[in-house]
């Protein structure tokens, strides 16, 4: 089974890069159904800064350093609530690689569910409460089950479908943590932004693992 | 149907905007603010932080102009950190005011009940305990539209809560009783805001929430998010009526007590309808015979572009009359003597 | 095509909006602010007036508040006389305006140049010579959007002209001085604006005149009326820059020169904007070696809920600059000391 | 011939009130276009004003004293640049009938003159600049013209046609007065609003005269 390397990581971090600046304005108008309609805004200014950084400094780091520096580049560019929670998910994502100058498949599935604890332990959220959790958690459990003896593929797959499901879910949810927590009711009815663009992450990773030789 | 017009501004690249922005502020008030060295969204009072004193930095994102720069000053706020348009600054900025506020004795972190600000100034607050500054938070959560208390955000009534703290600060009162008055302050301060039409950020221009012709949002916060719920839009008086309820509710006045005033717009609703508002407010608060310290009316917090109002009502005592009326000269904002 | 929805407003009856807001105005400043025995249009300065000093007197028509009534108070105008929206007060409170603001000296009259004021004021004059009070006028003409020198208006750089005004009143200088230094002032003064959306009259709620989604108007006066052209709307370096060529083909202005500077909201534009547009006026007055003694970026005189900007700039030298340094307070506005 | 007396005075001022508030958003339209769009504004300001004023104050007295309250009236609840144009216009014409408590047909002909020098002298304005001057000078050379012999029907639709064609002619001039001068030829093809409302009030008045039995 191939493995990725620092490089692999760039790439990657480039694909969900271009995909967040697709749907920039789409996830910007669903964070102002239930929320201050930026969300498409603050996911494009982190992620192109962590673009733009990991193109010229990255070259020759381990995917745990990768993850480090697109940590702090992300949550200094953007701040907002996503900054924090993002920032976090990449540190533990590169904690949980840490030292490896190539990860495998089974890496991977650590990293996807080592980014859900960070996300829950900086948001104190849990699933339920409409909030992107209600994406990485599921993707995080549905990755660790198809751990052992995964592919890559199958590994982000099952994480991608479970993201979805939980994004989709969080419809009909009632908002516990973030601005929408003061709608009540108003927010039933609409998917929350943040679980929107976790689910799109996700969905972006599956795709770019399944294109791949394995 | 064709896409609905984008809601025109005078913007360069609106990616640049906080930055330009920041630097129209520095040169338009050299002699009130400067740039802190170590992070360019650091803005920090020039005759506010000395030794010996608590500082008090105040910050969240941008947007609601003056809030939070123009209240950096002596006498109030030593710093602001400046995120980006709606958005929390990130911990870096944070850290460089509060490095920049210390006088020895503590740093007061003080800023709107959100989410994100509440995540990106608690990783301020560990990041600097190692480099042994002291940082302590007050969130401030005037908004009495949310029923739920843990839920309550900061919003136009941060003016009144940052002015009694940075009064105290400027009296070189401990670290503690710094804190207890802003807490103090917080738990006396009560606004209520209604939106008559969304704002649109640099980035989108477009209205960020949609809203009938004849409906208003009430109980919103100051990001251009809706409010508690959505209402007909009434006369002045009738929604004037409708706020000073909800905050009667709240506060639950005793004849006789004293409050500051501040009717604030949300960026487009011009003075005349607010004065008009104020004329309600006063004949509220005469009937049950509450008097008026101190009153300001105009644009104090606002949402960009957007229509609408709050009003917030400041419950006085003896020492925060004294806090309110203590000297304070900002960028944007002077009071006292 | 079904009719456009009336702009939302927090207003009662809109006949009743004026005189609701000066209500609303005089229980929030009273500090600052009387209403005349005389006439209900008349508002007075608490500390302005006082024997053997020449009386300011300003006015116009409402909907560009702060303008007038803000700017009354001790070392600015002893009195304004309010008119209807955009209408120009009646002969009668400019009157009353003007008994209560002399002290012996005579009565300065100023107000922007328009029909209305000039045709008001001109018989408030006449009447006021049967009460052997000396009332002189001179009118603001700062707009240089005008080609035409007699059409020129007054518009937000009434702001630095009734302060040097004002000053020079407070500093009891003689009748000819008070008004050789506001005719100076005003020659000073240069000021264009440009508007992006139309204001709504309470009265009918509609947009005052039609913009298409990408253009603005330039040279545009305060009451809603459109600019002397309409163009394109542009980046905010690019507005600037129009806006800067024409005030500097007009002043033509040495290097070394001082100058103080006021970027005026419309109403709707928000501060961002504001201070975007003076980045690149510093920029621009740097290259020219102009300094920069003061600056104001805020809603200083506005057209109700227009959204747009000024720009203007207060030409200094010795005289003027002590003028504008010298201490005023004001419901709305203090500066000095 | 018949003669008017003050309470006819006050039904043709409530005439012109009332077809005012039926112009009122019209009047404001056509200003917006080239000036603050306010003149159906001040129009219904100053003519209610009268109105009620009239209705309470008026019985017993003559048409000039009529004119005179009016005048005053019509200022102090306007201002603007109506009111002194009106008021002037109003004082002039109390005067042209002052003493009589019965006016006939030439002097209602001395009334229209008298307004329209009384608007020219405070407006210091001009035919052909674009202002109400140009409805009221030709109306009042027409009614001059009708005056002998002519009857008060003869005189005010004299008046009334030339006040109208005179405000259509400001469609094509350039402004030389108030807001509209400032537009240069952006003002072309545009009537003057004050020049509408003043062939209007002279349409009202000739109509008034016409239904009443000559
Ligand atoms: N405490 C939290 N825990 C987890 N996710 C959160 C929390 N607060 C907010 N979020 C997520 O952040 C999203 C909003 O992000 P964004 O719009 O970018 O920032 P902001 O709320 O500062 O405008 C929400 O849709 C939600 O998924
Ligand atoms: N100097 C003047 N002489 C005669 N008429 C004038 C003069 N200035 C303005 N007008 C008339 O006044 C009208 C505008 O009146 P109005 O809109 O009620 O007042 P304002 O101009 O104060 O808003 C113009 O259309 C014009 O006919
Ligand atoms: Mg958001
Ligand atoms: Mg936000
Ligand atoms: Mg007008
Ligand atoms: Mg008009």
């Amino acid at each position: 089974m191939a493995t990725l390397n620092g490089a692999d990581f760039v790439a990657l971090f480039q694909a969900i890069a271009q995909m967040i600046e697709r749907e920039r304005d789409h996830l910007s108008a669903l964070d102002g159904v239930i929320g201050d309609g930026d969300h498409g805004v603050t996911m494009s200014i982190g992620f192109q800064a962590v673009d733009k950084v990991l193109a010229n400094e990255a070259s020759g780091r381990t995917p745990a350093d990768i993850c480090m520096l697109a940590a702090k580049t992300f949550l200094n560019a953007v701040g907002a609530s996503v900054g924090p929670l993002y920032a976090t998910a990449l540190m533990r994502a590169g904690a949980a690689v840490k030292g490896k100058s190539d990860v495998g498949a089974e890496d991977v599935a650590d990293i996807i569910a080592a980014m859900a604890a960070g996300i829950e332990h900086r948001g104190k959220a849990e699933p339920g409460q409409k909030t992107m959790v209600d994406a990485w958690h599921p993707a995080a459990e549905a990755a660790l089950g198809a751990k052992a003896g995964g592919s890559l593929k199958d590994i982000t797959a099952a994480a991608a479908d479970a993201g979805r499901a939980g994004a989709e879910a969080t419809g009909s949810m009632v908002a516990g943590k973030g601005r929408s927590a003061n709608l009540g009711d108003r927010a039933v009815g609409h998917i929350d932004p943040g679980a929107a663009s976790a689910a799109m992450i996700l969905d972006t990773i599956a795709q770019w693992a399944s294109e791949r030789a394995d | 149907m064709s896409p609905a017009p984008k809601v025109k501004k005078l913007l360069n690249d609106p990616d640049n905007a906080v930055d330009e922005m920041l630097e129209g502020i520095l040169l338009a008030h050299p002699d009130h603010l400067v740039m802190s060295d170590e992070h360019h969204r650091a803005i920090i009072a020039k005759h506010g932080p000395r030794p010996g004193k608590v500082g008090l930095v105040i910050g969240g994102g941008s947007g609601h102009e003056p809030t939070f720069v123009g209240f950096v000053g002596r006498g109030l706020a030593d710093a602001a950190a400046i995120g980006n348009v709606f958005a929390s600054p990130p911990p870096d900025p944070a850290i460089a005011c509060a490095k920049a506020a210390s006088g020895g004795e503590g740093v007061l972190f003080m800023y709107g009940n959100y989410a994100g600000d509440v995540m990106n100034f608690d990783m301020a607050t560990e990041m600097l305990a190692m480099d042994d500054i002291e940082a302590r938070t007050v969130l401030t959560t005037d908004d009495v539209a949310v029923e739920n208390l843990e839920r309550r955000r900061g919003v136009a009534g941060n003016f009144f809560i940052f002015k009694a703290a940075g009064a105290a600060c400027d009296k070189m009162l401990s670290f503690d009783e710094c804190e207890r008055i802003a807490r103090k302050a917080n738990a006396h301060t009560f606004t209520m805001g209604v939106g008559l039409t969304a704002c649109s950020l640099p980035q989108t221009r477009v209205p960020s929430f949609e809203l009938g012709p004849e409906e208003m949002e009430i109980g919103l916060g100051i990001h251009g998010e809706p409010g508690v719920r959505k209402g007909p839009l009434d006369t002045a008086d009738a929604v004037t009526d409708e706020i000073v309820d909800k905050i009667f509710a709240e506060m639950d006045p005793e004849p006789g007590e004293e409050v500051a005033v501040l009717v604030n717009s949300l960026g487009a609703t011009p003075l005349m309808e607010l004065y008009i508002v104020n004329r309600r407010l006063n004949q509220r608060l005469k009937d049950r015979d509450i008097s008026v310290h101190a009153s300001w009316v105009g644009p104090y917090c606002t949402s960009l572009d957007m229509s609408g109002m709050s009003i917030t009502l400041h419950r006085l005592d003896g020492e925060l009359t004294g806090l309110l009326d203590h000297p304070c000269d900002c960028a944007m904002f002077r009071a006292g003597q």
